[in-house]
Formats: C-alpha cells, structure tokens, sequence
C-alpha cells in the first residue's frame, strides 16, 4: 500500500537526499531525529540510507556526524578541540557526589534514588539529583513495579550528546562491569547497616538489563 | 582466616591518625571502609574483610579517644563490623538464623568492590571527550524557523446559517430581555412611579417588589437593590419619606404629604 | 624570513588544515577572517589555501563554504532553504464575527462597511475585515458614488471556490434557507442565554448563537 502511494511522488536522488540530510544536521545545534528528518524531507525521501551515505562521506573529517541515542548530530572531531578554545563554555565543576550519582545512574539505570543511596552508602541530596536534572542529563524514568512505586532515573539524550555516546551501551567499561556482577543489585543478606530506607529494593533487578540487553 | 591483632605497623598506624584527621572528608562510612581498604594494597576481590573490621573498629576507637564527634551511621556501622567480627570469628552456630559471617562479609566485600567501580566508571566518564569542551557542536545554528500556517474553517453551511442569524434577528424577543434576572433602576422607578401615589401610610420598601421577583435569590436581589434605588431617587425629588428605625431593619416609605406635611 | 621560522616547524599537511579550518568554520559563532583562521591553527599552517580546499570540498553540498565580508561562513546551500522551515498547520474555525461579516458581503456585495454595520447591528472590527481579506475571500470592490466615497467589499473568485459556489447569485435566499429548515430553529420561548460567553467583539448578539448551532 505504502509502496504504490510512495511511488506517485518522484522522491529525489540519493545525493539529493543526502545534500538535504547534510543541510538540516549542519543547521541545527542539537541532534535530529530520523523521524524529523524524514518529517523535513519531502515525500518519498529515506532518510536512514541517507545519513549512511552522509556518515561516511564526513568520516575522517573535521566535522563528523554522529549518532546520539535515535538521533544524529554534526559535531567537529575530538581531536580539534584545541582549535576551540574561543568556543569552550566553562561548564561548573561537578562535586563527586553529583559526578558518582550520574554516573551510578548511566551504569544502572533505570535506578532508584534508593538503589543509589544503597551503592553509594550515602543518602543522594536533593540538590544533587536537581543540578542533574537541570542540566538535563538525567530525567524521571518509569515508576518502578515494586511497592511504593518509587520514580526510577535515566540518562537522557543530552548525556549521550554531551559525553560523545552512541548509546547508553557504550559506556566505557560497561560490559566488565557487568561481566563482574556489579551491575547487579544484589540484596544485603539479612540486616545490613547504612540506610535504613534501603528495603524497597526488593526484586529491583529487572534494572539496567533490559535496557542493556540487546 | 586472618591472625587477629596483626602487626599494624608504625606507617599503617600514622596513616590510620591521618585519616581521622579528615573525617568530615568522607562521604559516610562505606566511603571510609573503602579508603581503609586500600591500606591492604590487594585487589578488592581478595580483600580481608575481617582485618578491615578490625582496622574500622580501631580508627572508630581512636577518633573517640580524639573526641571526634562522629556520625551516628559511622557508630551504626561500627556495631554492625563488632558483629560481622565476631560472626567471623566464631565457629557458626547451627541454632542461630539468618546468614553467615561469611555471606555478610561477601556482601560488605562487593558492595565496596562495587562502589569502587562506580568511583572508576564516574573517572573514565569525566575523562571523556565532553561537548563544548573538546568537541563542538554547530556556533551558528540556523534553527529551524516555525511557518505556521493558520487555516480558517467555514463551511457554506456556517456561511448561511450566519447570515440567516443576522437576518431573522429582529423576529427574536428584544434583547434586553436576556438579562432576564436583573431589574434595571428605570424599570423599578417606573412602576414606584406608579405606584407611589397609592402608598398615603409607611409600608415596607420589600412589599414593592415587583411579583415574581421575590422568591428567586438572584431576581430578589436585583429588584431589591433597583427598587431601592428607584425610592432614593423618588425622595430626592421629593415624592416620597423614607425611614428605618434601625440598622439592618425593614425600610419604609410612604408618599410625602407634601405642603400639608 | 618567515619562511625560514616557518620551515623550523612542521607545519601538519594540507588535508589536516582543512579539517582544521572546516572544524572551526562549522563551530564559530560568526564568520571568521582568514587571519583569524591562521592565528588559531597551529604555526606553519596557510589557511588561505586550506580554505581554498575546503571551498571546493563543498561545493555542490548540502552545505556551502561562502564569504561573508572579509571573512568566511559555513551556509545551507540557497536552495535547501525550505527544509529549514517547519510548517505547522493550524485549522480554526471561523469566528462568528468574521462569518457573519462574510456572509453579509456574500449576500449584498458590493457593500460597504457602514451597511455591514447596519446589517449586523454591531461594528464590524478591523481585524475581521483584515482576516478575510488576508484569506483572500473578499476584496476591495468600487468606491460607492455616495458622500465619502465609502470602499465596497466583495467576494472573490477564491470565496466562490472555497464554499463551492459558481456565483455569488448561488447563495441560497432567505425563503430557501427557511425551506431548508435553516430558519426553523426557533428559540425556545424560555430559555435564557447565560451569562460569560464572551463572543469576540459583538456581544449584541449574544445568545442567538447557540440557536443555530447544533
């Protein structure tokens, strides 16, 4: 069906479709969607193969396009930052507790502010999780099924972008980690001392595997 | 499993003081445990639970005798390594529940292992290539600019049925009307105006209301404010007296007797 | 004698330069000068010929290297504007206002504002003459021969295309629309319009609306 409608429209060349693809990225600061990408391209376009084509035409380059989560971006090349001086944005200065809990919540997500606290050993301040969000490189995933119905955290997009990651699975270490069981929430046997609120972690272990697991 | 009391040495000594000194530098006691444990320079996975019990117990037990106010989870957790001790150190005992030294020592041993992990996994991501840092994304973006297209809507039937609106407007009921609860001064003044030539003794103001105004709240208030207005109006022209024996009672007017009075 | 410096430092190849100078076109915030470009790459560097490079790299792209004053811009190519555009397309309905004020135009054009006033029984605002007339249904017609000249309104070739009409003259009369059953819908002897339905800018017939409408 969808063919036969595809087929009354005369969609563009390839490298026409790849001309638009390279326009709309090289235009917009944040990663787009293919979706939306497809969305701006007119009627018959794929813009999937197109950004193959783009991709390996700006392999090697200055300026590179890259995956971010289920959308694509242009940035430069790592390796020129040092042209950039002028253009680096003094970002503020993490505490470790901010900087653990990202990254506790990257490795394991979807987490817990309990299941944090339980692998931190120390309850997660407000302030932390709030600088977190407002950065937007973490936001409220899906409640978790177990009593209380606790908020669980994920990484967003703007993580992936900001820390150059394809997806979450590329992680530096990831795989180890999990090799090693320590992405696994194990539960404390008997009474473990430290947080006592740590009781709704429960069977929380569905966790970072099914979202890791490919 | 390990010689109890081993030979701390001087170094492991000054550097166990060291630590005290900063213990507000650490971020609870799992964070302390896994600082101590490095004293042990093995691999986390091989690490001596029971000698870090007893190196905790001893930094808990100088920080005392330094008085150091420590946290109540530093004692909390000081207790609970007194038991896992002595957990380790006793031949189980069959009769007793609940876990073993060993799967509570296990237990400890991974969540620091874990947490360690973390420690390294925030190191390595922080040591990435950052966006704005190192690699940059486009300075000057073109945005996409928002066309947006407002289409109107009519159909001929809209079309028609406007204009049949405007054109049988007239055979509708005047439109005063739809204020149908409220009772303007004029009206009310008209009809004290004839109303007022038959009221020669005082009689309540509320008695003039006009019927089927007097029941319905909203309708009662209206005419009760315009009538008001209306015998203000009438008084000040000189038609009528008003009086009220006190504050909040009923308000009566009669026709002035004019010279006569 | 800057030859001689410059031969003291291996200056990176020609192709490194232009990525470089392509990495710092793409990431800048405004158009930089050829000397700004040698001034941040690395010494030994000739950015005027690494722009060079990179201009015919681009040529034909998605993506143009273009001169902007005495200094150089990475820009969507002309002909991709269209794709920077998203277009949201909003329907709304008509306001009765601007119905009315059509219909009366449909039925009594040319005519002038003064009579759409007279026929409404409320003034006609700007803004719904504006509407119509940016929706191309009515236009200005003659001037009446009458003291003041007054414009008339007509309808316009897209009006009759829109509501399907041949003619003007196709609109239905008064006695069809009552035959039609347009005009049936008395109003019930006592039911009240309510209060707070503000209607744009003729409240003076308020409350007939809803007798139509059904």
């Amino acid at each position: 069906m969808t063919e036969v409608e595809e087929s009354l429209f005369e969609a563009p060349p390839m490298g026409e479709q790849e001309r638009m693809v390279e326009a709309i990225l090289f235009a917009t600061a944040e990663p787009v969607t293919v979706k939306e990408l497809q969305g701006r391209m007119p009627h018959g376009c794929d813009a999937a193969e197109a950004l193959v084509h783009l991709r390996k035409r700006y392999e090697g380059r200055g300026v590179n396009v890259v995956r971010v989560g289920d959308a694509w971006a242009m940035r430069t090349a790592g390796d020129l930052g040092f042209l950039m001086q002028k253009e680096t944005v003094e970002t503020r200065k993490l505490s470790r507790a901010a900087v653990e809990t990202l990254a506790i919540i990257a490795y394991h997500q979807p987490v817990t502010r309990a299941e944090i606290e339980e692998i931190r050993g120390v309850a997660v301040s407000r302030g932390t999780v709030d600088l977190l969000i407002e950065l937007e490189w973490i936001r409220f995933g899906r409640r978790r099924m177990t009593p209380g119905r606790p908020v669980t955290f994920v990484v967003t997009q703007m993580f992936l972008d900001h820390f150059g990651l394809e997806t979450a699975r590329d992680l530096p270490g990831l795989k180890e980690l999990r090799a090693a069981g320590l992405l696994e929430n194990r539960p404390p046997p008997g009474e473990m001392p430290g947080l006592g609120e740590g009781d709704e972690e429960d069977e929380a272990t569905e966790g970072q595997s099914e979202l890791f697991e490919d | 499993m390990v010689e109890v009391e081993s030979e701390n040495s001087v170094a492991e000594r000054l550097a166990a003081e060291a630590l005290i000194v900063d213990v507000d530098g650490y971020e609870g006691p799992l964070d302390l445990l896994l600082t101590l444990s490095r004293t042990q320079k093995v691999d986390l996975r091989k690490i001596s639970v029971l000698q870090l019990a007893e190196q905790y117990l001893s930094f808990i037990e100088q920080a005392k005798s330094l008085r150091i106010e420590l946290a109540a989870d530093y004692l909390v957790m000081a207790a609970w390594l007194a038991f896992l001790k002595s957990r380790l150190l006793l031949p189980p005992d069959p009769t007793e529940d609940g876990p073993s030294g060993e799967e509570l020592a296990a237990h400890l041993a991974f969540q620091l292992e874990r947490l360690q992990a973390m420690r390294e996994a925030s190191a390595q991501l922080m040591g990435r290539n950052q966006l704005g840092r190192d690699f940059f994304a486009r300075g000057i973006p073109e945005g996409v600019e928002r066309v947006r297209k407002v289409t109107y809507s009519a159909t001929l039937l809209d079309l028609m049925q406007g204009y049949a609106r405007i054109r049988t407007k007239d055979e509708f009921r005047p439109f005063v009307m739809d204020r149908d609860a409220v009772l303007t001064m004029e009206q009310a003044l008209e009809r004290m105006r004839g109303l007022i030539g038959f009221a020669g003794d005082w009689t309540d103001l509320s008695s003039y209301l006009p019927e089927g105004w007097e029941t319905d709240p909203q309708k009662r208030r209206s005419a009760t404010a315009a009538t008001f207005a209306a015998t203000l109006e009438l008084a000040k022209v000189g038609l009528i007296d008003i009086r009220q024996g006190d504050t909040f009672s009923p308000i009566h007017i009669r026709k002035k007797t004019n010279d006569r009075g």
